[in-house]
């Protein structure tokens, strides 16, 4: 199986829609001739012309908007907003448009469409530019929202986003582009609204994405020698959220940490936290605990940047401190 | 600029179009005063011209976004009274199930892409529709409507800006009904003339009698015509007036003395039919038969969808994402 | 005591503030001259002038960014969104600029601003014109957000807000405009950020705010009859949390539902949720249940409208449902 | 508009401000080269003289919004080197308290209110800080800066318009320094010159070299004058260019050949030298002193920041609310 990097999976996804379905363009800020930002998307300009690969102004509405308008009129447009940050740039068009706007017509209009953005803390971004985007999204009924944790991932999630007749808000990780993974040639659209078992164990369900998934799996290794077996799923995809991976996992093990690279209030990890309080609650051997940034903010300085997100440590403390809970009766 | 003859037939279904319009405002005014339905309405009434004018430009396969204040605009592109009059009561047969109401008018099927409740927010949308067919190479446009008040919001420049530099087939025409809301535009905007502002984006921008379907008409088709040949975008600014206030509680107190009568001296509905009396095409009796015949098709209308049945509530949860 | 609706408490509590303090202004949309299009705010221009009471054109953005560049530059200024639903088209100056302004200059500039709007469903307004905010604003540290439930709060938490060197989000409902109470004539500000416990009981909490929380005081009503005495705590203040008041009385009733006018995705709701189901998981004899639109949007249909938003036979019926379930052993 | 002499002193202080400004951004730019810090750095390298210009032109009392960009304009502005090095390495002792960072470059007590990182979001915030000026009858101005790109954005086009409405004495202040990341303007605005947006809002819209520091203050001054006296916001459009890449790893292969070397002919450091020299006020070897004074306290200052302790982690939860 040929190894890509993440980044390479995104363009590779990208590449693969683009010359299957005429339907499919990409356009956004400099993701054309200069190949993105983030070095994500070179040669697609190349291979596929500027009438299907665009370059834009610097005009976030404006490019959400059209991604919507062409949508509606038989395009499968894929929008690049490049940091994630810039989401609340375009956030009516978001909340007001896209994810309203089918609802609105009586389910007489289509609208599929994608767009990425890259998130993430750890980098030196400064507070503007190093925050994650599930839970302001996932309070909006009508998009649905991918977190790829790897290059398979990156590459069959973006596929599955590209292919879904919603609105989708794919969000990669800056701090993972450069990681490698296989994927298969033969890979295709993962298709979206499932969570997966990235490592099976009984003793406490570890709940997280993307970059705070590897961590949570590299807690779950270190806990191993302890004698303590972690399961830890990947969400995926906040919205909609596969509750009944999470409860059944939970009937096993009695236990659930949520970790979430994103401050406290109002995050997905609620919805998490709230579902193993009602219908879990009866397989609940210990508290429920959630790792994540608290109500702070993202600070340049590293150090203190590096303590905002959680941290493998933070996440094995927290698995730890779950196992001393209770015992139901 | 003058506004050309359209053809009889064209004159009689824009004649007829605006009596449709008046009618089926006037008419959803009562029932919202009658307390026959909850929420607001905002009417056009006025400001028929720029709905029918535009309308009758259009060719299949072009596309329109439009705002709340957008009933005339469905009625001109050809949405059925009934579809509309149930959609204004929140009914089944309405043009979206009843979940849009009164601001969400939409109907693909004559190229109503959606009436808008957030001001801007259907700006850019046209400039994507307008993407579709210059991506696909298809001979169509899209064209946007939206008030003068809009344009003093982020969306609005975005949209221009980005249309007139991938020089997309989108027209952009701006209602001037002289309030946004409860204020005068002067206050709101330094401008003589919002058409001004396609200057910014190296845009043709023309200003064009709001009240006279024929100009409308015109002026439409011209910026269409060049949209069509690749020429990109126009922004259009069409003087009109809204006889009505802003919305369905709005007395409009903020009006100077006398203003609504000037502009009721240029009444859309009369200036075509004097026009039409005066080349012969039309005679008084004739005018009262549209207008009777309009009255009985919303009358119609209205029974209808006062007999029709609300959506079932498993409709609440439907339609927000395909499964 | 003089009795005063939500709206005159509103217009009282502006008037107050900008009698006291020349740095407070306010400004928005129409609210000067034509005071305001849900009437709340006649009178200001007349008494306050041209200067301190001003309309603008529409364009959010610019009514918030400007807002924040007065607060750091020595005004208090108070800036009307009119509909909450516009939130999104400013916001961009909320996530990136109110909230993190005072944070990125290293705690050197103070953002003393208040912004105020509209929101809810219940009035036929359609979708794009019935949501309540709250949980779109809790994601974010870096500011407040009140939603006052009646009259005298509609005063005292405005006052308050306006008094706070925090940027402060005060959310009104629609729906409770023309509510009539009493307003102390001497009432002053209320501090931010402290629930309230507006019906003592011991068999269930409830956690609601603004109109859910009329609704649970109804629901508790009804089912005192039934001989099921209900806490209802008036959250108030959804950002900060107090936390404190919600454990206390979870461990006292050992139940407890949470009623949110929002859609289930990443709600204040589940703010609540895992607390009771972390730090109150010992206090718990049943399932914690919330009560709120699920993911759905609001139709513009009547039946379908009044269906979307929790009723108190929601309500009651999620109550009588925890006094079911199971008790701690 | 050919630029009015300064004073003397005025001259000195512009050219030592910005050797000081071009030295310090080639010692961050080896900084961050030598990944001494992690993130990124926008230089305004081959800017100097907007900096410069502008801060010579302003009171105190006058405010300052910028972008990621900002270096040039908090040191002209005032800002002690060690100050924004400290605050470059993320230290305790920077203008942030580290915790701003590259692109945030904030200090009230020299009217700096801050270096923003989402694009166009500084324009609406002056606008506020001009808003206090007027609503307190202070004869303070507000003055943001931003790029050509910028003003390809919604809260660009809302922040004029306001201002033109409230008659607010904000000065816009767009830095065309020809790319907005690696798009060449005339790919994403369809315009001659950015000055011609002020049109769309009724302002005047003023055209200036922006390499040529004494040409800058005389725009900002004059334009200063008009808003200090009422008459509201004035748009000026900076001809300029960078000569580094976007941010730090850009190597600018989009530039066409040739196009650097004609901008490196018109340096503003060495059109002021020039002009200085000719006017009998500066010779070779004190320009050299002036270079090495700037050097020195370069250097000082990286030396005092890589000394300097980073915050303490219980920093990481302060500043969010005030308590
Ligand atoms: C973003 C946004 N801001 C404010 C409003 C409230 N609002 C609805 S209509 C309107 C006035 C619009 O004026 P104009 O664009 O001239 O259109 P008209 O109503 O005159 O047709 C306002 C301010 C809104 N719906 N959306
Ligand atoms: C809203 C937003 N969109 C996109 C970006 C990414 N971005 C950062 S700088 C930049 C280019 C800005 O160009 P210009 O305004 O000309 O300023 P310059 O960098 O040339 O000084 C872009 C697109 C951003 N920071 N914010
Ligand atoms: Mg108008
Ligand atoms: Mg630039």
């Amino acid at each position: 199986m040929p190894e890509l990097t993440y980044r390479e999976a995104v363009c590779k996804a990208l590449a693969d829609e683009l010359r299957s379905d005429p339907d499919v363009i990409f356009f956004g800020e400099d993701v054309g001739e200069a190949g993105g930002v983030f070095k994500v998307t070179p040669g697609l300009y190349e291979e596929f012309g500027p009438n299907r690969v665009r370059d834009t102004p610097i005009s976030e509405q404006a490019i959400l908007g059209s991604a919507l308008g062409a949508a509606i009129t038989g395009l499968r447009p894929v929008a690049e907003l490049m940091f994630a940050d810039f989401i609340p740039v375009a956030m009516d068009q978001i909340v007001n448009q896209i994810a309203k706007y089918r609802y609105m017509s009586g389910g007489r209009l289509r609208t599929p469409l994608t767009v990425r953005a890259a998130q993430g803390g750890g980098v030196g971004f400064g507070t503007q530019h190093s925050q994650c985007a599930e839970s302001w999204l996932a309070s909006f009924p009508g998009i649905k929202v991918v977190s790829p944790a790897d290059p398979a991932e990156a590459y069959g999630l973006l596929r599955g986003a590209i292919r879904d007749d919603n609105p989708v808000f794919v969000l990669e990780h800056k701090l993972l582009y450069s990681m490698k993974g296989e994927v298969a040639a033969d890979a295709g659209p993962i298709t979206l609204g499932k969570a997966r078992i990235v490592r099976p164990g009984k003793h406490v369900t570890v709940v997280a994405l993307q970059l705070m998934l590897q961590r949570a799996v590299e807690a779950a290794n270190l806990l191993a020698t302890e004698g303590i077996d972690v399961e830890v799923i990947d969400l995926r995809c906040v919205s909609p959220l596969d509750r009944a991976t999470v409860l059944t996992s939970l009937e096993k093990t009695g236990r659930i940490v949520v970790v979430e690279e994103s401050p406290s209030g109002a995050g997905w990890g609620g919805d998490i936290a709230s579902l193993a309080a009602d219908e879990g609650v009866y397989f609940l051997d210990a508290p429920v605990k959630r790792v994540n940034m608290g109500m702070t903010l993202t600070p340049y300085s590293p150090p203190l940047e590096d303590a905002a997100v959680p941290t493998t440590a933070r996440i094995t403390d927290a698995i730890r401190s779950v196992m001393h809970g209770y015992r139901r009766s | 600029m003058t506004a050309a003859q359209l053809p009889l037939a064209a004159r009689q279904k824009a004649l007829r179009s605006m009596l449709e319009i008046r009618i089926a405002e006037d008419r959803i005014q009562e029932m919202f005063m009658a307390n026959l339905v909850r929420g607001t309405a905002h009417l056009c009434i006025g400001q028929e011209a720029c709905s029918t004018g535009m309308a009758a430009a259009l060719r299949p396969g072009d596309t329109v976004t439009c705002t709340y204040r957008g009933h005339g605009h469905a009625l001109a592109l050809g949405m059925g009274l009934r579809d509309l009059m149930s959609e204004m009561l929140g009914k089944a047969a309405g043009c979206c199930k009843g979940k849009g109401g009164s601001m969400h008018m939409t109907d693909a099927s004559i190229g109503l892409l959606g009436a808008n409740a957030i001001v801007g927010a259907q700006i850019p949308i046209a400039v994507g529709a307008a993407l579709t067919a210059q991506v696909k190479g298809l001979p169509y446009i899209a064209l946007t409507l939206f008030g003068e008040g809009a344009t003093n919001i982020g969306a609005f420049h975005e949209s221009l800006n980005m249309a007139a530099v991938m020089k997309l087939p989108v027209l952009f025409c701006c209602e001037n009904n002289v309030y946004g809301e409860y204020s005068v535009w002067s206050k709101t905007t330094p401008l003589q003339d919002i058409a001004e502002r396609a200057h910014s984006y190296n845009m043709p921008g023309i200003i064009v009698d709001g009240q006279d379907a024929e100009a409308v008409h015109d002026a439409v088709a011209a910026a269409a015509a060049r949209a069509r040949a690749g020429e990109g975008p126009t922004l259009i600014e069409f003087k009109t007036y809204r006889y009505k206030g802003h919305s369905r509680n709005d007395t409009a107190p903020y009006r100077p003395a006398g203003e609504l009568d000037r502009w009721l001296a240029r009444d859309p509905i009369q200036i075509l039919k004097a026009r039409m009396i005066a080349d012969g095409q039309l005679d008084e009796a004739e005018f009262e038969e549209l207008q009777h015949a309009a009255q009985v098709a919303v009358a119609d209308a209205v029974d209808f969808a006062m007999a029709a049945p609300f959506p079932s509530l498993d409709e609440l949860t439907r339609d927000i994402l395909v499964d």
